[in-house]
């Protein structure tokens, strides 16, 4: 195995710096919130967290085009680095608005364009990890995986889109408006921190993800080598 | 150019007629589909004032479901026999293979649904006949099996085969079944055009993405 | 006619092919023989433009593959283990719509040809599902030659045929080299190939490692050949990774 | 910090209960990295080791 990149250790140190950081500003610097008190703290992680979700959408997205372009089997690695990152952060990110939505909409479960989505999102990631499962040949798994993971990108924003216009046309009766609330300058700030902080989580988690790729990669050639 | 339609229209007559021999994809989808009605029918236990709310649900719903059994059919009947290297041997286009793969199984969603909207409307003594409603049956059918034809190309050639299309097609759809239901009932139940134009909008839009995109990545999926 | 050069076919990580050269002139009916698993039905797929090589040049008929595939797919006719046919069309449509697909000038009188070639005319309105495999398998053929090309590949032909079916095919396949086609198969059986190809070339490690002229060889020694032939890869393999140490 | 204000609800509880499951899930995705790097070394290690007798 390759050595740690140095980058990589400065990457992890200001990660673990960045997060430890960030954990303190939302419970020692955000004020309480005036209406919802302390589950108003989940809040930004849990859009921090669906940004990650999100983010790795798109690089798997990416990835996969890049992947049919250059037949380069890393970018499969990558690919699949992403959509494993993602679907966990969006299964945090949905059971945590979930439980921030049962005391300010009464409800564990709405039908929210944003929550929505994000479920369907998951199942898309479920799909592509089942897809994968179902096929022996690594470059055809390699392939199909791109090839939905395109898909998948293409579909979502129309999902959202759909279900918005579906739920303006039907409100949503339960609890509408308690959501919104004005954030103040402190909370603003550990708002886009949050942000700021899961951005490098992801691309910290990215990175070991790959290298995990790449070592399976390692074992699976010297597998082959000794079978031969 | 003119190869590329001789091939096209070759894969759906072929389709055609080798469906008017057998009749085993049609009977499947047509007996399945009567059967989600029955099913919802007594599941639902539909009154007349629900029925009427719902009407638009149940029928894309069976569309969904007989389709997933028609898309898998006729994408085992090329892979079964190694009929699909037989296409793809043809000096033609891949995306001939993938239009006319699609276009025959439209065909038979067609059929399927020129079924179904009789006996329903007979059924629940409603008429479903309006062109508004044709409208958007055609364009749901559309977006539908574009998506379907490309992703039932890659579930045959995986281990899980059939059970693996309406996993993958499902969560892919669900823009088409979402507008498909709210722009069904909407001309069902005669809303403002102002109110329908957007569900139309976002089927139209997205029959030409999902087109696009399967005839762009189709090559990936055919060839090794 | 076709040329390799060099050819490389890993799927994931695994190699099948490995350098492989492999040359056949005009005309020539080449047996390409090797356990199983030893990356015919690879090689064949390459050529049959059905599969992607990794590295390497592939060229048949001066085109190169996989970019000029297109004009690769109108010289080749391809016989596989698969029949190709749909069973629920009759044996004369199963030929229309591949002629419909070749884009053929004359489908009917060609077709009618053919027929009669592969000995199914009486069978034609007959639907393919009611055949006895031998007779798919001849149809097959019918369907790999009915654009004419100069280029066939056969790939298991006898596969799960009887002795008079695998006679009558033999049959077919000679009238069907005779035409001056060059002619790449793929067999494991040894006696077949023997009958058929004018040329033998044992595939092993992913390389062809042996290769002999029909005149060079006695019938009766062509078994004692294959099987010298798979020793030496297997002596010259386990040499090679003793080197590394 | 904690301000005992009159103004908002007593949340505490969903708080603390979504902040478990965000680090939990965070935490078991880390360990379950950590879990398979770990066995693929034990592999690499156990497969060089053949690779060297063999030759």
């Amino acid at each position: 195995m390759q050595p740690k990149p140095r980058t990589l250790q400065i990457l992890d140190l200001v990660t673990v710096l960045f997060f430890l950081a960030a954990v303190g500003m939302v419970f020692f610097y955000a004020p309480l919130e005036a209406v919802m008190g302390q589950v108003q703290r989940v809040f930004y992680f849990h859009v921090a967290t669906a940004w990650v979700g999100m983010l790795g959408f798109l690089v798997a997205a990416i990835a996969g085009v890049a992947y049919l372009v250059k037949q380069d089997r890393k970018w499969d690695i990558v690919g699949l680095s992403a959509v494993e990152i993602s679907l966990v952060f969006f299964f945090i990110a949905i059971v945590s608005g979930s439980i921030w939505a049962k005391p300010s909409w009464g409800t564990w479960w709405t039908w929210e364009p944003r929550l929505t989505t994000a479920a369907i999102v998951e199942l898309v990631y479920a799909a592509y990890l089942l897809l994968r499962q179902g096929l022996e040949d690594p470059e055809r798994r390699a392939r199909f995986g791109a090839v939905y993971a395109i898909l998948g990108f293409i579909s979502v924003p129309l999902t959202f889109i759909s279900i918005r216009l579906f739920r303006t046309i039907h409100p949503v009766v339960v609890g509408s408006g308690a959501a919104a609330f004005d954030m103040s300058p402190a909370m603003l700030q550990t708002f886009l921190f949050s942000l700021w902080t899961f951005s490098l989580v992801f691309a910290d988690l990215l990175w070991h993800r790959i290298r995990l790729g790449r070592l399976a990669e390692r074992v699976e050639a010297l597998k082959l080598k000794i079978n031969d | 150019m003119r190869a590329f339609w001789r091939a096209l229209w070759a894969i759906v007559w072929k389709d055609l007629a080798a469906e008017v021999r057998s009749r085993e994809l049609l009977s499947s989808m047509l007996v399945f589909a009567l059967l989600v009605i029955l099913v919802f029918d007594f599941a639902l236990v539909l009154d007349v004032k629900a029925r009427h709310s719902v009407t638009a649900g149940v029928l894309w719903v069976t569309f969904a479901f007989a389709g997933t059994l028609g898309l898998n059919r006729s994408m085992a009947q090329e892979k079964d026999r190694g009929c699909m290297d037989g296409l793809l041997l043809a000096p033609v286009d891949r995306s001939a293979i993938y239009f006319g793969k699609a276009i025959g199984n439209l065909f038979f969603m067609f059929i399927v649904e020129a079924v179904v909207l009789p006996v329903y409307s007979l059924l629940y003594n409603t008429n479903l006949f309006k062109p508004g409603l044709l409208l958007v049956v055609l364009l749901g059918s559309v977006g539908y099996v574009a998506v379907g034809t490309l992703l039932s190309a890659m579930a045959v050639q995986t281990r899980t085969r059939d059970v693996l299309l309406p996993i993958l097609l499902f969560p892919l759809v669900i823009p088409v079944l979402i507008a498909a239901v709210n722009a069904s009932t909407a001309f069902l139940q005669g809303w403002e055009l102002a109110e329908i134009s957007p569900w139309i909008n976002l089927l139209l839009g997205y029959d030409v993405i999902f087109i696009a995109g399967a005839f762009m990545v189709f090559d990936y999926i055919v060839e090794e | 006619m076709i040329a390799v050069r060099k050819l490389v076919k890993r799927f994931g990580l695994k190699a099948v092919l490995r350098g492989l050269d492999f040359e056949v002139a005009p005309g020539e009916f080449v047996a390409l023989l090797g356990p199983n698993g030893a990356g015919k039905t690879t090689f064949l797929r390459i050529l049959a433009s059905l599969t992607r090589p990794t590295l390497g040049e592939v060229r048949i008929g001066g085109y190169r593959l996989p970019h000029q595939a297109a004009a690769v797919r109108r010289l080749l006719g391809v016989v596989s283990h698969q029949p190709l046919l749909y069973g629920d069309l009759t044996a004369e449509e199963n030929l229309v719509f591949f002629a419909r697909m070749y884009d053929l000038p004359e489908p009917h009188r060609r077709i009618a040809e053919v027929l009669d070639l592969v000995g199914l005319a009486s069978r034609r309105r007959d639907l393919v599902r009611t055949f006895s495999r031998g007779m798919q398998q001849r149809l097959a053929i019918g369907r790999a030659v009915l654009h004419d090309p100069s280029v066939m590949l056969f790939d298991e032909p006898h596969t799960g045929l009887d002795q008079d079916a695998c006679t009558m095919l033999d049959t077919v396949l000679r009238d069907v080299a005779a035409r001056g086609r060059t002619v790449v198969m793929t067999s494991h059986d040894l006696a077949r190939a023997g009958d058929l190809a004018t040329r033998f070339d044992v595939l092993s490690g992913g390389v062809v490692c042996a290769s002999v002229q029909r005149s060079q060889v006695q019938p009766d020694d062509l078994l004692a050949f294959y099987r010298r032939a798979l020793e030496d890869a297997r002596l010259s393999k386990t040499a090679s990774q003793g080197a590394v140490v | 910090m904690l301000l005992f204000d009159q103004g908002p609800i007593e949340t505490t509880n969903y708080m603390i209960l979504g902040y478990a499951v965000i680090f939990g899930v965070m935490l078991i995705y880390l360990v379950s990295l950590y879990l398979r790097r770990r066995r693929l070394k034990q592999d690499l290690q156990v497969f060089e080791e053949i690779d060297k007798k063999g030759q």
